[in-house]
C-alpha cells in the first residue's frame, strides 16, 4: 500500500533509465545514505563500525568487483583475493617509497596496478571457458601469493615479510578513528558502487551481460570478445585491489600475503552466489549474509555459555554456516537479491494481490 | 542488511548484560574449529582451566573475579580483529588478549597500542617486541622467535659436543614458505657467521603437504643438522617424508610450533626420534596439574571436553598462559589496588612480572617453565627454550633450558626496532623516567 | 650420482603424482555422472579417513572398521545426492558448485563434532623404508600406493565396462537426455555415483591419512588435485591418471631444477600455470572432447 | 508480392567455400552472390549446409578453401564483430538471445555499435555517455514501434513465448542498422498467423530502410512469396540459383525435394 508506483509516470526516457524509477525507492535510499553518513558514525559503537561494518563494506566492495567478473560478465574466477593482495602492496609501496603521496591517489593507483595484472591474467579467458578457466584462475592466486611472499621489496625488507601501514590522512585530515576510517570506507564504497551500477546500465555492461549469457551472438553483433572480456577483468580487479587496500590500509593496519589467500577468494565468491550473481545490490547483500552469520551464530552460541561445551557449538556453527548455504541455493538459487526483488513486487500488489 | 544489525545487536546486549561488576575480565579469543583446532581446544582450555582453578580455590586474585569470555577466530585475522573489536571494552574493559597466532596478533597491534590493551604473544609474534620502549603494549613472553632459533644452534652444538664443533657442519633451514617461516631467516644467518657453520635456506610452499623434492634436496645436500620451522601440517609430512628419504629424525630440531602432541602423532612411526623446543614442559607431574585436576575438574568445571588432555603440551602451555596472566593481575593489584584494573594497568603488571624460583614453587610449577623476570625494557623476561624428543609416545627433555644468545638476538632487535620507530614515527620510551 | 638424482626426483614425482589422481578420481566420477564440480570431495577426504581411525580407536578390527566406514561413506554420499543435490536439479552448475561448498563446511564440522578435532595417526602397516633400486631411492610406501590406486582404477573400469550398471553409468554421462529416455533412472545413478565416490573419497583418506596424519588439512589436498583436473579433463579417468602423473613429475623436476633460479617455493602455482599453458594450446584437456560451437 | 524493385549491384560473393568438421563436409565448393536490395533465400533439406554458408558469411566459421568478398574486399579469417562494423546482422535458427536480458536490454546491444562513451564515462553517466544513452534508446524504441512489442519492453527475454523471441531478435539485428541482414528460419515453429506478421516485417525492412536480406526458411511458400532469389543447397552442394519461378521448374531441386521426401 505503501509501495506503489501508480500515479508515477515518466515523462522521458532519461527518468525511464533512472537508476531508482520509483519515488519510495529513491527515499529508501536518501535515508540509507543519510543514515549510514550521518547517523552511523556519530551513534555507532567502535565494535559496531571497526568489527562489522569497516569489514562488511570492504568485502562488499570486493563482491561487487567479482561480481563484475562473474555475475556480469560470465567469467568464473578464484583468484579475487590475489588482485586485492595487488591493490594492498601495490599501494603500500606507492606510499613509502613516494614521499608526500596523497592517500586517494595511492589507492587509485594500487587499483590500477591490480588492473593491470588482472587484464594479465585475464588472457586465457579467451580461450578457456567455465571451471577451466576458473581452475586457471587459482594460478594468478598461488602465483601472486608466492611472489608477495618470496620478493621482500614488496614488504620493503621487512624480515617476516609482513608489512605495518602508514599513517594516513586525506587533505591533511587525519584518518585514525574508527569513525572517520568509516566515513573513508563509506564514501569511496557508495561511489564506486554508483559507478559499477552505471556500467551495469551502460552499453558496456550490456556487452558483459551479453559475452555472458551467449558469446557467439554477442560478437555477431559487434560486440569485440578481446576488449570486452578483459575490460571486465580490468575494472573487476581494480575494485578488488582498491578492496585490498583498504582492508590492508583501514581495517587491519598491517598486510602479509597471507590475509589474500584461497579462503579469502573463496569467501567473495560465497558473497556474489548467495547474494545475488549479476547484482549490485547481491553483492552487498551476499556480503552482509557471509560477514555476519559466523558473528551471529557465535553470539547466539553465547547464549548457551557453560551449558555446551564451547569445542561442540564451535562445530555446530560450521555445520549451520554450511547448512544455510545449501538451504539459501535451495529456497532461492538466485540469491538474496531475488528474494528482495520478490518481495518487493508483493510489496507493491500488498495488500490487494488481485 | 538493516534488520541483521540489529539483531546483532540485540544478542550484543543480551550477552554483555550478563557481565557482573567489580570483576576483572581476561578475553579468550579461541578457535577450536579450523585446521589449528586441535592444539586451540587444548591450549585455551589450560588457559580457562588455570583462570577457573584460581576463582575457585582463592576466590579470585585480591578478591576479584577474574571473568573471561570466549570468541572464536578461526585463526583467521578478520576474525580475530571482530573478536577484539567485541571484547575489547566488555565487563570492565579486557585485561589483556593472548591470541596464539602471529597473524592475528600483527592486525590488532595498533588498535591495542590506540586502546591499550597488552598483548600476549607468548613465544610468538614479533621477536623485536621484546624491546618494550618501542612496543609497549606487546609481551612476547619467555622466549621469541629469535630466541628459540639461536637456542636451536645452541641445542645442535651441544648435541655435537661444543658449540666450536659447528664450524664447516652443514645445516639446513626447512621453513615455511610464509611470513612466519621466513622470520628466522636472518637471525640463523646471523649464527652461521659466529659459528663457522654452512647453512641452506629451503622453502616449502604453504601448506606443507608436499615436501618430496625438498627432502630429496636435502638428502643430497647432507646436512648434519635440519633445522625445522614448520607449522601445522607441514611438520607430520616433513617427518614422513625425511623418513622416505632415509634421513634420522635425530636429527630434526623444530620450533615449539612443531613440538606438540598432535604433530608428532600424526606422523606416526616416523616421528620417533624427533626434537622441538618447547617453553614449556608437557606431562602432569607438576603439582598445579594435579591440583587444576583436583580442583576444578573435581567441582566439575573443567573446560576440556576429555580429562585425557590434561598434561599435554599445549594444554600446558594454556595453563602458563594463564598463569603469566594472573601474576601480571597480582602485580598490577600491588601497585593499583585490588579491583577492576584497565588494560593500561595490567600493562603495568605485565612488565613487572617475577617468578623467581621460590615463587615458582609456591605455584607449584618448578621446572614446567623458566623463570620469568620481566622490565619496562624487556618484555622477554626470559628467552629460555628447553628441548624434548618424540619417543614414540611422549615428549622427553633431552636438554636443560638453554638461553637465547643475545650477543645475536639483540643488534638485531636494535636494528630492527629502529626501522619500526622510524617508519611509524614514534619516539622510544624512557624507561628509566617511568620507574 | 646426478642422473640418479634426477631419477629419484621423477619417480618420487611420478608416484605423488599417482596420490594426486587419486582425489582428482573422485571429482571426476561424479563430474561425468552429473555435471557437477564437488568442491566437498576434500571434506569426504577428511570425513572418511576420520571416521576410519576413530571407529579403529574404539577397539574394532582393521578390516571391520574398513566395511563399517566404506558402509557410512556409501550412505553419506547418497544422502547427499538425496538431500543436498536433488532439489537443486537443473540449477546452473555454479549453484551446484556452491552448494558443494556449503556441504563441506557442513562436513568439516560434522566430522570434528562426532569425531573430535584431535590428530591422529594412521599407520596402514608399511613402514616407509626407502628401497634402494640401483641407488636411486623408492619409496616403498608411494609404490604401495601407486598400486592400490592402479586396483582402484581397473575395478572402476571393470565395474564401468562389465556391469550393466556400469554401462548405465556411461550411459548418463555420454548424454543425460539419451540415457533417460531409454529408461536408466537417473536419481538412482546419482545416488550410486556418489555412493562410489564417498567410496574413492575413503580409500585417498586412508592414504593420505597415513602420509599426513589424519587431521584437518586432509582437506587441503583437493588444491593439489585441480590442476591434475584441469589438465586430464573434469570428465576422464584416464586424464586424471596420466594428468596426476604429469604434474607430480613436472612440479617435483621443476622444484629441483628450475626453483633455485626462483628463489624456490614454486611448487604451488608452477602445476597451475603448467595446466594453463596446456590449456592455451588444448582448451578442452588431455582427453577432452574437442567441442564444437553449432549456432 | 514484393512491390519494391530497386536491386542494385552485387555486393557479396562467396567464392569456392569448402568447409569441413573434422573430416564432415559441410559446404563444397559453393559459389552465390548476393546483390544490393534483394531478398535472397537459401533453401535446401536439413543438414544442407545452409547455416554453415550464413556462418561463413558473417565469420562465425573460416572455410578451410575460397573467400568471402564483401563490397569488394577480399577478407581472411574474418572475425563475426567486423562483419557486424561492415554492417552484416543475423538472426540465428535457435533463438540466441541474451536470456538474463530484458527485451529492451537486448536490443540495446544491438545499438552498442554506435556508442561511443568510454568506460569512465559511463561509470559516471556523465556527458557523452549519458546522451548516447538517451539518444540511443530513441532509436530503439522506433523498432519497438515498427515490430509491435511495446508492451514487453521490461520483460526479461526468457519468460517470453517462442514467436515473441523471435521477433525480439530480429529487432536486435534491426537495431544495428545493416545494410545486410541474415535471417536464420526467421518463421520456424510458428502459427500461419505469426508466420504473416514476420512476413510483413521482413517485407517492410526491406521495402523502408533498403536492407539486404539473405534467409533460410522451409515454408516454401514464404519462400517463394517474398524472394527475389532463390539458392538451393543439398548435401553441401548448390544445386540450384535463380529467380522463384525458374527454381519452381529446376529438375535437381525438384528430384531433391520430391526425392528426399517421398
Amino acid at each position: 500500500m505503501f509501495y506503489r508506483e501508480s500515479g508515477q509516470f515518466k515523462s522521458s526516457y532519461a527518468a525511464d533509465s533512472a537508476i531508482f524509477t520509483i519515488a519510495q525507492d529513491r527515499v529508501f535510499i536518501a535515508a540509507l545514505l543519510a543514515l549510514s553518513f550521518v547517523a552511523v558514525p556519530g551513534l555507532a559503537s567502535d565494535y559496531l563500525l571497526s568489527g562489522i561494518l569497516i569489514p562488511f563494506l570492504i568485502l562488499s566492495l570486493a563482491a561487487l568487483g567479482l561480481n563484475i567478473l562473474t555475475g556480469y560478465a560470465g567469467q568464473l574466477s578464484l583468484g579475487s583475493a590475489a588482485f586485492m593482495a595487488v591493490g594492498a602492496f601495490a599501494t603500500y609501496n606507492f606510499m613509502i617509497r613516494i614521499p608526500g603521496m596523497p592517500l586517494l591517489l595511492a589507492l587509485f593507483l594500487g587499483g590500477l596496478c591490480a588492473a593491470l595484472v588482472g587484464v594479465a591474467f585475464g588472457l586465457p579467458s579467451l580461450r578457456i571457458k567455465g571451471f577451466y578457466l576458473a581452475v586457471a584462475t587459482l594460478a594468478a592466486q598461488f602465483f601472486i601469493e608466492w611472489v608477495f611472499t618470496k620478493f621482500s621489496w614488496f614488504s620493503n625488507d621487512s624480515s617476516s615479510g609482513v608489512i605495518s601501514a602508514p599513517a594516513m590522512q586525506i587533505f591533511g585530515y587525519p584518518i585514525d578513528t574508527p569513525a572517520s576510517k568509516y566515513l573513508l570506507t563509506l564514501a569511496i564504497v557508495a561511489f564506486m558502487a554508483l559507478a559499477a551500477k552505471n556500467m551495469a546500465r551502460a552499453s558496456i555492461g550490456r556487452a558483459w551481460m551479453a559475452v555472458r549469457d551467449m558469446d557467439v551472438a554477442a560478437e555477431v553483433i559487434g560486440i569485440r570478445m578481446l576488449r570486452t572480456k578483459l575490460l571486465a577483468f580490468a575494472i573487476s580487479s581494480f575494485y578488488c585491489g582498491v578492496a585490498g587496500a583498504l582492508y590492508a590500509f583501514v581495517l587491519l593496519g598491517t598486510v602479509d600475503a597471507q590475509a589474500f589467500d584461497l579462503h579469502r577468494s573463496f569467501q567473495i565468491l560465497f558473497m556474489i552466489i548467495i547474494g545475488g550473481v549479476g547484482s549490485i545490490l547481491g553483492s552487498f547483500l551476499g556480503a552482509a549474509f557471509i560477514v555476519l552469520l559466523p558473528i551471529c551464530l557465535n553470539l547466539l552460541g553465547q547464549v548457551f555459555h557453560g551449558a555446551i561445551s564451547t569445542q561442540f557449538l564451535a562445530n555446530l556453527e560450521m555445520m549451520l554456516f554450511g547448512g544455510l548455504i545449501i538451504f539459501f541455493l535451495i529456497v532461492e538459487p538466485h540469491g538474496l537479491a531475488r528474494l528482495w526483488q520478490i518481495a518487493k513486487e508483493k510489496l507493491r500488489v500488498w495488500p490487494f494481490p488481485h | 542488511m538493516k534488520q541483521t544489525i540489529i539483531a546483532a545487536s540485540l544478542v550484543l546486549a543480551t550477552v554483555a548484560g550478563s557481565a557482573l561488576a567489580a570483576d576483572q575480565f581476561i578475553p579468550i579469543p579461541s578457535y577450536r574449529v579450523g585446521p589449528y583446532a586441535s592444539g586451540g581446544a587444548k591450549f585455551y582450555g589450560g588457559m580457562i582451566d588455570y583462570l577457573n582453578y584460581v576463582n575457585l580455590k582463592e576466590g579470585g586474585v585480591g578478591g576479584v573475579k577474574l571473568t573471561y569470555e570466549e570468541c572464536e577466530t578461526e585463526y583467521k585475522n578478520d576474525r580475530g580483529v571482530e573478536c577484539y573489536e567485541r571484547l575489547k571494552a566488555k565487563n570492565g574493559g579486557a585485561s589483556a588478549f593472548n591470541f596464539m597466532s602471529t597473524g592475528i596478533t600483527y592486525a590488532v597491534m595498533d588498535r591495542a597500542d590506540k586502546d591499550k590493551i597488552p598483548l600476549m604473544t607468548m613465544g610468538f609474534g614479533r621477536a623485536d617486541a621484546q624491546d618494550g620502549r618501542a612496543f609497549k603494549y606487546t609481551f612476547p613472553l619467555i622466549t621469541s622467535y629469535w630466541s628459540q632459533a639461536t637456542a636451536k644452534i645452541q641445542f645442535i652444538g651441544q648435541r655435537l659436543g661444543g658449540m666450536d664443533k659447528l664450524r664447516g657442519k652443514k645445516i639446513v633451514n626447512l621453513y615455511h614458505g610464509s611470513a612466519y617461516g621466513k622470520e628466522t631467516i636472518p637471525v640463523l644467518d646471523a649464527m652461521a657467521k659466529k659459528h663457522g657453520f654452512e647453512l641452506k635456506h629451503i622453502e616449502v610452499p604453504a601448506p606443507g603437504t608436499e615436501q618430496q623434492s625438498q627432502w630429496l634436496d636435502i638428502r643430497r645436500e647432507r646436512p648434519d643438522f635440519v633445522v625445522l620451522r614448520s607449522w601445522g601440517v607441514m611438520t607430520p609430512a616433513a617427518l614422513k617424508s625425511a623418513q622416505k628419504v632415509g634421513y634420522p629424525r635425530e636429527q630434526i630440531v623444530s620450533n615449539w610450533w612443531g613440538g606438540s602432541e598432535e604433530d608428532a602423532i600424526a606422523a606416526g612411526e616416523a616421528a620417533k626420534g624427533y626434537i622441538a623446543g618447547s617453553f614449556a614442559l608437557d606431562g602432569k607431574q607438576f603439582p598445579v596439574i594435579q591440583d587444576i585436576e583436583k580442583v576444578v575438574y573435581g567441582a566439575g568445571k573443567g573446560n576440556l571436553s576429555d580429562k585425557g588432555y590434561m598434561g599435554t603440551v599445549n594444554y600446558n602451555r594454556g595453563v602458563v598462559s594463564g598463569i603469566l596472566m594472573v601474576e601480571a593481575i597480582r602485580a598490577a593489584q600491588k601497585k593499583y589496588g585490588a579491583k577492576t584494573l584497565s588494560g593500561d594497568q595490567i600493562r603495568w603488571g605485565m612488565e613487572n612480572i617475577n617468578i623467581d624460583a621460590k615463587r615458582q614453587q609456591a605455584l607449584g610449577v618448578t621446572d614446567m617453565f623458566p623463570q620469568v623476570r620481566t622490565s619496562c625494557q624487556n618484555h622477554e623476561g626470559s628467552g629460555y627454550t628447553r628441548f624434548m624428543q618424540w619417543d614414540g609416545k611422549d615428549w622427553k627433555p633431552v636438554s636443560g633450558w638453554i638461553k637465547a644468545d643475545t650477543s645475536v638476538t639483540l643488534p638485531l632487535i636494535k636494528a630492527s626496532v629502529e626501522k619500526y620507530v622510524q617508519e611509524k614515527g614514534i619516539t622510544l620510551r624512557d624507561c628509566n623516567a617511568e620507574k | 650420482m646426478e642422473w640418479q638424482f634426477f631419477l629419484e626426483v621423477l619417480v618420487g614425482g611420478l608416484l605423488a603424482g599417482v596420490m594426486y589422481s587419486l582425489v582428482a578420481l573422485g571429482f571426476v566420477l561424479i563430474y561425468k555422472a552429473s555435471g557437477v564440480f564437488n568442491f566437498a570431495q576434500g571434506a569426504m577426504v577428511l570425513f572418511a579417513a576420520l571416521s576410519f581411525v576413530s571407529i579403529q580407536a574404539m577397539g574394532v578390527p582393521f578390516w571391520l572398521a574398513l566395511l563399517l566406514t566404506l558402509v557410512l561413506m556409501v550412505a553419506l554420499g547418497v544422502g547427499i545426492e538425496r538431500v543436498v543435490l536433488r532439489p537443486l536439479v537443473n540449477q546452473p552448475p555454479i549453484t551446484l558448485f556452491m552448494a558443494t561448498i556449503g556441504l563441506s563446511f557442513f562436513l568439516e564440522g560434522l566430522a570434528q563434532m562426532v569425531w573430535g578435532t584431535d590428530v591422529h595417526g594412521l599407520e596402514l602397516g608399511i613402514a616407509d623404508e626407502p628401497f634402494d633400486v640401483a641407488g636411486v631411492f623408492i619409496s616403498k610406501f608411494d609404490l604401495f600406493a601407486a598400486a592400490v590406486c592402479g586396483t582402484l582404477v581397473a575395478t572402476l573400469a571393470l565395474f564401468f565396462s562389465k556391469t550393466k550398471l556400469g554401462r548405465a553409468l556411461r550411459a548418463v554421462a555420454d548424454d543425460h537426455q539419451a540415457a533417460m529416455s531409454v529408461g536408466i533412472p537417473l536419481k538412482h545413478i546419482w545416488a550410486i555415483v556418489w555412493g562410489v565416490a564417498g567410496f574413492v573419497a575413503l580409500v585417498a583418506g586412508l592414504l593420505w591419512g597415513s602420509r599426513l596424519g589424519v587431521q584437518f588439512a586432509l582437506t587441503l589436498v583437493v588444491l593439489k588435485a585441480l590442476p591434475v583436473l584441469i589438465l586430464g579433463g573434469f570428465t576422464s579417468v584416464p586424464g586424471a591418471i596420466v594428468g596426476g602423473l604429469i604434474i607430480g613429475a613436472g612440479e617435483k623436476l621443476a622444484e629441483v631444477y628450475l626453483g633455485p633460479f626462483l628463489s624456490g617455493g614454486i611448487e604451488n602455482w608452477f602445476p597451475y600455470m603448467l595446466a594453463l599453458l596446456f590449456l592455451l594450446v588444448r582448451p578442452e584437456g588431455l582427453f577432452g572432447e574437442k567441442h564444437i560451437e553449432r549456432v | 508480392m514484393n512491390p519494391h524493385r530497386k536491386i542494385g549491384d552485387v555486393i557479396l560473393q562467396a567464392e569456392a567455400i569448402s568447409l569441413s568438421f573434422g573430416g564432415v563436409k559441410a559446404l563444397s565448393n559453393i559459389s552465390l552472390e548476393v546483390r544490393e536490395h534483394e531478398i535472397l533465400s537459401i533453401i535446401g533439406p536439413n543438414g544442407a549446409g545452409k547455416s554453415s554458408m550464413l556462418n561463413v558469411i558473417n565469420g562465425v566459421y573460416h572455410p578451410q578453401q575460397g573467400h568471402v568478398v564483401y563490397r569488394g574486399k577480399t577478407r581472411e579469417r574474418m572475425r563475426p564483430h567486423e562483419a557486424a562494423r561492415q554492417g552484416i546482422a543475423r538472426t540465428f535458427q535457435n533463438i540466441a538471445l541474451f536470456k538474463g536480458m530484458s527485451v529492451l536490454d537486448n536490443i540495446m546491444t544491438g545499438r552498442n555499435l554506435k556508442m561511443r562513451a568510454n568506460f569512465i564515462q559511463q561509470a559516471l553517466y556523465w556527458g557523452r555517455a549519458q546522451r548516447e544513452e538517451i539518444a540511443q534508446r530513441a532509436y530503439v524504441e522506433k523498432i519497438i514501434d515498427f515490430l509491435e512489442i511495446q508492451h514487453i519492453r521490461k520483460t526479461p527475454v526468457g519468460r517470453l513465448p517462442y514467436g515473441l523471441q523471435k521477433r525480439v531478435e530480429l529487432a536486435r539485428a534491426l537495431a544495428a542498422e545493416p545494410s545486410m541482414l541474415l535471417l536464420d528460419e526467421p518463421m520456424a515453429g510458428m502459427n500461419v498467423e505469426e508466420k504473416q506478421d514476420m512476413c510483413r516485417f521482413i517485407l517492410d525492412v526491406n521495402d523502408e530502410f533498403g536492407t539486404t536480406i539473405v534467409l533460410i526458411e522451409h515454408d516454401m511458400g514464404v519462400v517463394m512469396d517474398i524472394s527475389d532469389r532463390i539458392v538451393v543447397l543439398d548435401y553441401g552442394k548448390k544445386i540450384g540459383d535463380g529467380s522463384p519461378d525458374e527454381i519452381r521448374v529446376n529438375p535437381d531441386v525438384i528430384a531433391a525435394y520430391l526425392g528426399g521426401s517421398h
